[in-house]
């Protein structure tokens, strides 16, 4: 019986109604905190931070952000990368435009313009459904990046059309451009993390979030009782893309420093995005991370393991890191078609059960 | 002739082409999608890795070389045969046909009656499989593939449209195989649908599971049936575009080409991936051609095709094909 | 690659705990993905030279050198966490092979005092040593190709530009935008006109931009392509019966893997470079016997004396006269990344060196100063000859236009240093 | 029949069984709604009353359901209007109906598989929940004050039809019959004016749906609520219901007390099957 909830009894709605109503989950979200807030700043060089938690921490911004979209409003969004795009390069403009405002105030205000890009490109949602409506918002990613690709304004004129993140520091502390701490830069996307998780955790717990998830399971039943669709929809996509701006602007502003819109914000990073969360999870914050650790951290491991300590040819480890990391989906799917947060908590129930069979 | 609607007369036909060859990969797609209910994200990949199978029959490439060789230490690369092409185009089938029964047998079989995302991830999970497996199996440099197909100016036309208008239009004779290919293709799974017991019995699973099961059709062989079409699709298409850019990984992106096709014409239209293809594929270029490049700063096509696609669908949901939806409680 | 995989392991084992000794240049190579048919080959070509030094010198000045291989897939992220992972081993200098990867590591190099070289490619202005204190692009850059792209269609025209017609076909992101405002500029200083016609990645569908160049009959067309792209531009620019020696790609888009599929057609297509091609050198002998004989290549040992390889074996041997330079300098083999940095900026190619490491007019002889970090600019042209399947020099190394190449320089590279406050290191 | 048509417009209304009931609340006035060429409701004029059970009847293919979806504002009518609370109300969205206190149930059960019983129930509130994006994204003020309302509510509701046990369960876990009792407790969390019930009994055993109606009269009785109800069990509406309006083939034939229609001579010939020339 390691997991238990037996003895746990909310007394009040409120305290029905909190994220982690079972002590012991509760207890571990503290911990994990914890560790993450006091032991890993401490703990970490540029390598961990550069190669693993900032991609972490990113993609599992962007991917509770499309998780509301997909997962809780159930509408299918192939824009991803578009609107990383978009955060990053409202990001770069603000960055240059005024260099002496913190940080925080412009990666916030680059999610705030995604969003409202977002819901721009949300509208075709109230008529398209589905998967139709996945190709359709690929036109919004095609369209987004030969924009920031063609028009010179947004990369300042640069030659080339690179964006480059200058040094810009938030209360004094370093956290873009090289010169900066591996401690800092890791503490800044954590903050944007846990608030994004704690927000979008709030949003789909209350009202908003019973709108979404309506009109994920039987639109017009939920238009009946009285949801408005499209302003569920719009909000949804209006949210969603917010976290997403966020996470492209902490993309390119802090992890990479530099990015070239087609390569960085291609439609590939759509699609990966949307891997991460139905690997992850639909409908799930933890999902989010799960999937965004599964494809994120997964293939570096392969590779420490296949180069680094088997010293096997790096050619043949990225081939072989396809294959497993495609046998591993196919694998995990046919186990447990819901994704890794339904495994998790099929494993909860087991272990609450353990030793006991049933 | 003005010169202007010569030229546009000219873009348009390369259109035509163009949009035969984004119906084609589209095939593939709505094929798995009928009968299924499967959207296959790995259709591009299978593409790419038919063609590698191809290239590497035809030179005759020892499977898993570099592998092998990085294993046991050995220096093995070619058979030092030649295959032709035709046997190795029969070969690769059989091959894909083998990828098929897998496929169903290893994956799908296992996944039957889930929703059409957690079916759609299986095939994310297949197409970086696949992946993986054609560069381990072929090596991911570029491979030249020529099966014999004609390329370049159809100079026919050239001088016979000279003579008559007093410009020469260009048509490119691969488009002009793609064209009879694509149409054979077409015109062989239509017969195909109609005319053989297999066939029947594909149609009446796209029509209805249950019913089709009921009457003794085996689903099982349907699948595996339908996933071997599709691989037979997949190399037609590996092959044509192939033999434009060679064989390599890119080759896997042409899949991107055929989503706004099926945006257009439905993902359960087998017509609809024809006209919605011609359609696309002449909407791009035009547009490209009249706004694009003279106003945008060229580059226009790939966003164009799809908002081409989603301005249409904003107002005809439906689809090309479709018939008009109409909602229930 | 004759090891077995289990021998490797043990090896592998032990190489992961760094030996401080060696001298690591790490290659962030990419051998799969959408370009793996341009990055296999130059990393061969890096990685074969290197060995060959280990084999037959003993490395460089009695150091051994070490090249961990970092798989990138030209992909920006993976470049990030490879120069991460390798860069605490002691790394001296790196090569990315993509412009992407330059971009973010240029601010990152500069902070961690390692240098980098991108050869033909990444931010040309970086050529301000002033500015750019520790990345270096010698010997040519972007805008030297497109100058001398421009140059030997002058040549060709007899020296008179005006009224003619050059279309730029080009990959439509930072790296195909390169060479636009030198060819403006150059477009106004000779009176020809220039049309810009972009194609998209991965561009497997050129059709309209081909039928655009066939209506408006450019003279000539530069290219600035790579991967698939360049396959099919060479086949459509075919198709249309385009005359292929007034057809001229930058060096990434001149290698066999670019005409071999459009096969006799490509006939006459020529290319920019910056160095020698062939394997008819000297150091392609010691080449065999000590690497791909031994059982040593890297990759599969197919790819010897291809253009791309060619360029492998150029840069290596450019880092390794760097080493060799910054041993001399500061009097200690077992040299640190500053002092590797000072070696490679005080780099001097001359023929007899060249000739002297087997490699006889290889390339064209340079010098880099605190200042200038991209040599003097020459470039070639190459013509692929479809019967032999091979590729010729047709021109000299000739110099690029630097009263046009150097204020775009500067300018850019000025504009760098106000955005992120840099005095200037010379 | 004509003692209580719709033209009847006093202010209450005594019943046969002597219950009291309150002035039109609902009034349905020349009502034809077509599909392309097919009329699937012909002219049809009835009103609700203020706390009344009112039963909509009916063969198959009648048009009930098509009534009620035009009442929920799901259907557009082509003719006719459709007044509310003393005014005619104008074109309106399904959703801004529903503000308006207009609550139904479906046919075939529309609840949100995806979500747990409480949260379905909890849905039902939505109209009522007006706290802000940025005040949730907290959940802080209004929008945690609001949520613990509304969650009182809602648990009334939910220990009111006895389904406090399974509060927590997802509801694609259900059985058949206590996802209808969800769905009527989603729809009475929602404490609407009206109460739309299409077909509350359907597939439903016999103990069931002695459970269900139990359920809707003690809705009406203690709640007050106007309830309109669309049921094929003759019996069961004989019983519920305060007046019924029949229906065939798109076309109203009778109204009256349930007494009055099954006296009602078109009545028996509809539901008998009597050939219509």
């Amino acid at each position: 019986m390691f997991y238990r909830e037996a003895g746990d009894f909310s007394t009040t709605y409120a305290e029905d109604q909190q994220t982690f109503p079972i002590k012991f989950d509760r207890y571990r979200y503290y911990v994990v905190l914890f560790v993450a807030i006091f032991v890993i700043p401490f703990m970490v060089n540029d390598y961990w931070v550069n190669s693993l938690f900032l991609p972490f921490l990113i993609y599992a911004i962007a991917a509770i952000g499309l998780n509301i979209l997909v997962g809780y409003c159930g509408q299918v969004s192939l824009g991803t990368g578009g609107f990383m795009a978009v955060g990053a390069y409202a990001c770069y403009k603000l960055m240059t435009a005024m260099p002496d405002v913190s940080m925080f105030i412009h990666i916030l205000l680059a999610g705030v313009i995604t969003a409202a890009v977002g819901a721009l490109f949300g509208l075709p949602s109230l008529r398209i459904k589905g998967f139709y409506l996945a190709v359709a918002t690929l036109a919004a990613q095609f369209f987004l990046v030969w924009l920031f690709n063609r028009v010179p304004w947004f990369y300042n004129y640069s030659a080339s059309g690179q964006i480059s993140a200058p040094e810009r520091d938030t209360f004094g502390i370093l956290i873009t451009g090289p010169n900066t701490e591996a401690w800092a830069t890791y503490m800044f996307c954590l903050i944007f993390t846990v608030f994004s998780a704690l927000v979008a955790r709030n949003l789909t717990r209350g009202s908003v979030g019973r709108k979404w998830m309506a009109i994920r399971d039987m639109d017009i039943a939920a238009e009946i009782i009285g949801v408005n669709p499209l302003r569920a929809k719009l909000t949804a996509f209006a949210v969603s893309s917010f976290f997403i701006g966020i996470s492209g602007a902490l993309f390119f502003s802090i992890y990479l420093g530099a990015v070239e819109v087609g390569e960085a914000f291609g439609i590939q990073k759509s699609f990966l995005v949307l891997f991460m969360i139905i690997i992850g999870g639909l409908g799930s914050i933890f999902g989010s991370f799960a999937g965004a650790a599964f494809l994120v951290l997964l293939p570096v491991l392969l590779k420490i393991v296949g180069v680094d300590w088997l010293g096997w040819p790096t050619d043949i480890v990225a081939h072989l890191q396809l294959v497993i990391v495609g046998g591993l989906i196919i694998i995990f799917l046919i186990a447990e078609p819901h994704g890794l947060a339904q495994l998790w908590r099929v494993a909860k129930e087991k272990l609450r059960l353990w030793p006991f069979p049933h | 002739m003005p010169e202007q609607l010569a030229f546009t007369i000219e873009v348009f036909m390369n259109g035509l082409m163009a949009g035969v060859l984004y119906a084609l990969v589209a095939l593939g797609f709505v094929l798995i999608y009928k009968a299924s209910g499967i959207f296959n994200y790995a259709q591009g990949v299978m593409a790419l890795f038919a063609a590698l199978t191809l290239v590497g029959i035809m030179e005759g490439q020892v499977p898993f070389s570099h592998l092998i060789n990085a294993i046991l230490g050995t220096e093995v690369h070619h058979f030092g045969w030649h295959v032709p092409a035709f046997l190795a185009i029969v070969l690769t089938m059989v091959v894909m046909i083998v990828l098929a029964y897998c496929v169903q047998r290893f994956v799908f079989r296992y996944l039957v009656g889930q929703e059409p995302i957690i079916l759609f991830m299986a095939t994310i999970g297949l197409a970086y499989f696949l992946e993986g497996v054609g560069d381990l199996m072929w090596g991911s440099e570029i491979k030249t593939l020529d099966v014999g197909l004609p390329q370049g100016i159809n100079v026919w036309i050239d001088e016979f449209t000279f003579e008559a208008t007093g410009y020469g239009f260009f048509i490119d004779n691969l488009d002009i195989v793609a064209s009879i290919v694509a149409a054979i293709l077409v015109i062989g799974l239509v017969m195909f649908a109609q005319y053989t017991k297999q066939g029947r019995a594909m149609r009446a699973v796209a029509d209805d599971h249950q019913a089709a099961l009921s009457v003794g059709v085996s689903l099982n062989f349907i699948w595996i049936l339908v996933w071997s079409l599709a691989g037979f699709v997949a190399l037609v298409a590996g092959i044509m575009w192939g033999a434009k850019s060679g064989v390599q990984f890119s080759l896997s992106l042409i899949a991107l080409k055929a989503l706004p096709v099926l945006m257009l014409g439905g993902f359960t239209s087998i017509p609809g991936a024809i006209v919605g293809g011609l359609i696309i594929g002449v909407g791009e270029k035009l547009f490209e051609f009249l706004i694009g490049a003279p106003f945008l700063g060229g580059a226009t096509e790939n966003w164009f095709a799809y908002m081409l696609a989603l301005v249409f669908l904003v107002f005809r949901p439906q689809g090309l094909f479709g018939e008009k939806i109409i909602e229930r409680v | 690659m004759k090891y077995k995989l289990g021998t490797l392991a043990v090896a592998g084992l032990m190489a992961a705990s760094p030996v401080m000794a060696d001298l690591v240049f790490p290659s962030l190579s990419y051998r799969t993905g959408p370009y793996a048919a341009g990055g296999i080959p130059f990393a061969d070509g890096y990685a074969d030279y290197f060995t060959l030094l280990n084999e037959r010198d003993g490395g460089i000045g009695g150091e051994t050198i070490r090249v961990p291989e970092c798989e990138t897939a030209y992909n920006t992220e993976k470049g990030v966490e490879c120069y991460e992972s390798t860069k605490g081993e002691g790394a001296l200098v790196y090569q990315p092979l993509s412009t992407g990867i330059t971009y973010q590591l240029i601010p990152k190099v500069t902070a961690d005092d390692i240098s980098m070289l991108t050869s033909g490619l990444g931010r040309t202005s970086a050529k301000d040593g002033n500015t750019f204190s520790h990345v270096f692009n010698f010997p040519a850059n972007y805008w030297d190709g497109a100058s001398v792209a421009v140059k030997h269609i002058m040549e060709q025209e007899g020296g008179d530009l005006s009224g003619k017609k050059i279309a730029l076909v080009y990959h439509n992101s930072a790296y195909g935008k390169e060479p636009i405002r030198t060819l403006q500029e150059l477009s106004e200083k000779h009176g020809f006109e220039l049309k810009e016609v972009p194609v998209d990645h991965p561009g497997q569908e050129q059709k309209s931009q081909w039928l655009q160049i066939r209506r408006d009959k450019p003279d000539y067309v530069i290219m600035y392509g790579w991967g698939v792209m360049n396959q099919v531009a060479v086949q459509e620019a075919a198709n249309i019966r385009f005359p292929m020696d007034k057809f001229i790609g930058i060096w990434w888009s001149g290698s066999e893997n670019d005409v071999l599929a459009a096969g006799a057609k490509a006939d006459g297509y020529k290319a920019l470079t910056f160095h020698n091609v062939g394997s008819d050198y000297p150091l392609y002998d010691d080449l065999k016997t000590h690497v791909v004989d031994a059982g040593k290549a890297a990759g599969a040992g197919d790819q010897v004396g291809s253009v791309l390889y060619n360029r492998g074996i150029y840069a290596a041997m450019l880092v390794a006269e760097a080493a060799r330079t910054a041993q001399e300098i500061h009097g200690v083999t077992d040299i640190s990344s500053g002092q590797m940095r000072d070696g490679m900026e005080q780099l001097e190619i001359t023929e007899e060196k060249m000739a002297a490491l087997g490699l006889p007019d290889f390339g064209p002889e340079f010098s880099v100063s605190c200042e200038n970090h991209g040599g003097e600019g020459f470039v070639a042209v190459t013509q692929w000859d479809a019967t032999a399947k091979e590729w010729n020099l047709v021109s000299d190394f000739m110099q690029s236009d630097q009263d046009v190449i150097q204020p775009l320089i500067d300018e850019d590279a000025s504009a760098y240093a106000t955005e992120n406050a840099i005095e200037g290191n010379c | 029949m004509e003692r209580d048509s719709v033209k009847d417009q006093a202010d209450s209304y005594v019943t046969e069984d002597g219950r009291t009931i309150g002035p039109t609340v609902m009034e349905m006035k020349n009502i034809t709604l077509r599909f392309g060429g097919v009329e699937a409701i012909k002219d049809i004029s009835f009103d609700i009353r203020e706390g009344e059970i009112r039963a909509i009847i009916g063969p198959n293919g009648a048009g009930k359901s098509s009534m009620l979806n035009v009442i929920s504002g799901f259907y557009v009518p082509q003719e006719g209007e459709v007044w509310y609370k003393g005014a005619q109300r104008p074109p309106m969205k399904p959703y801004q109906v529903a503000q308006q206190g207009i609550a139904r149930t479906f046919q075939n059960i529309a609840l949100f598989e995806g979500m747990s019983v409480l949260d379905n129930v909890m849905t039902g509130r939505l109209t009522q929940m007006k706290s802000g994006l940025l005040a949730q994204s907290l959940w802080k003020g209004k929008a945690e004050r609001e949520e613990v309302e509304n969650r009182e509510i809602a648990e009334k509701v939910i220990d009111f039809l006895e389904i406090q046990a399974i509060r927590k369960t997802p509801v694609a876990r259900l059985p058949y019959g206590l996802k209808k009792r969800v769905e009527l407790a989603r729809a009475l969390a929602a404490e609407p004016t009206i109460l739309l019930l299409d077909e509350p009994m359907a597939g439903m055993n016999v103990e069931e749906k002695e459970d269900m109606s139990r359920f809707i009269l003690d809705v009406n009785d203690e709640f007050g609520t106007t309830i309109a109800l669309i049921e094929h069990d003759m019996g069961v509406v004989m019983d519920l219901s305060d007046r019924v309006v029949v229906m065939d083939y798109g076309r109203k034939i009778g109204d009256g007390s349930p007494h009055d229609v099954r006296n009602n001579q078109e009545v028996i010939d509809a539901y008998l099957g009597v050939a219509h020339d």
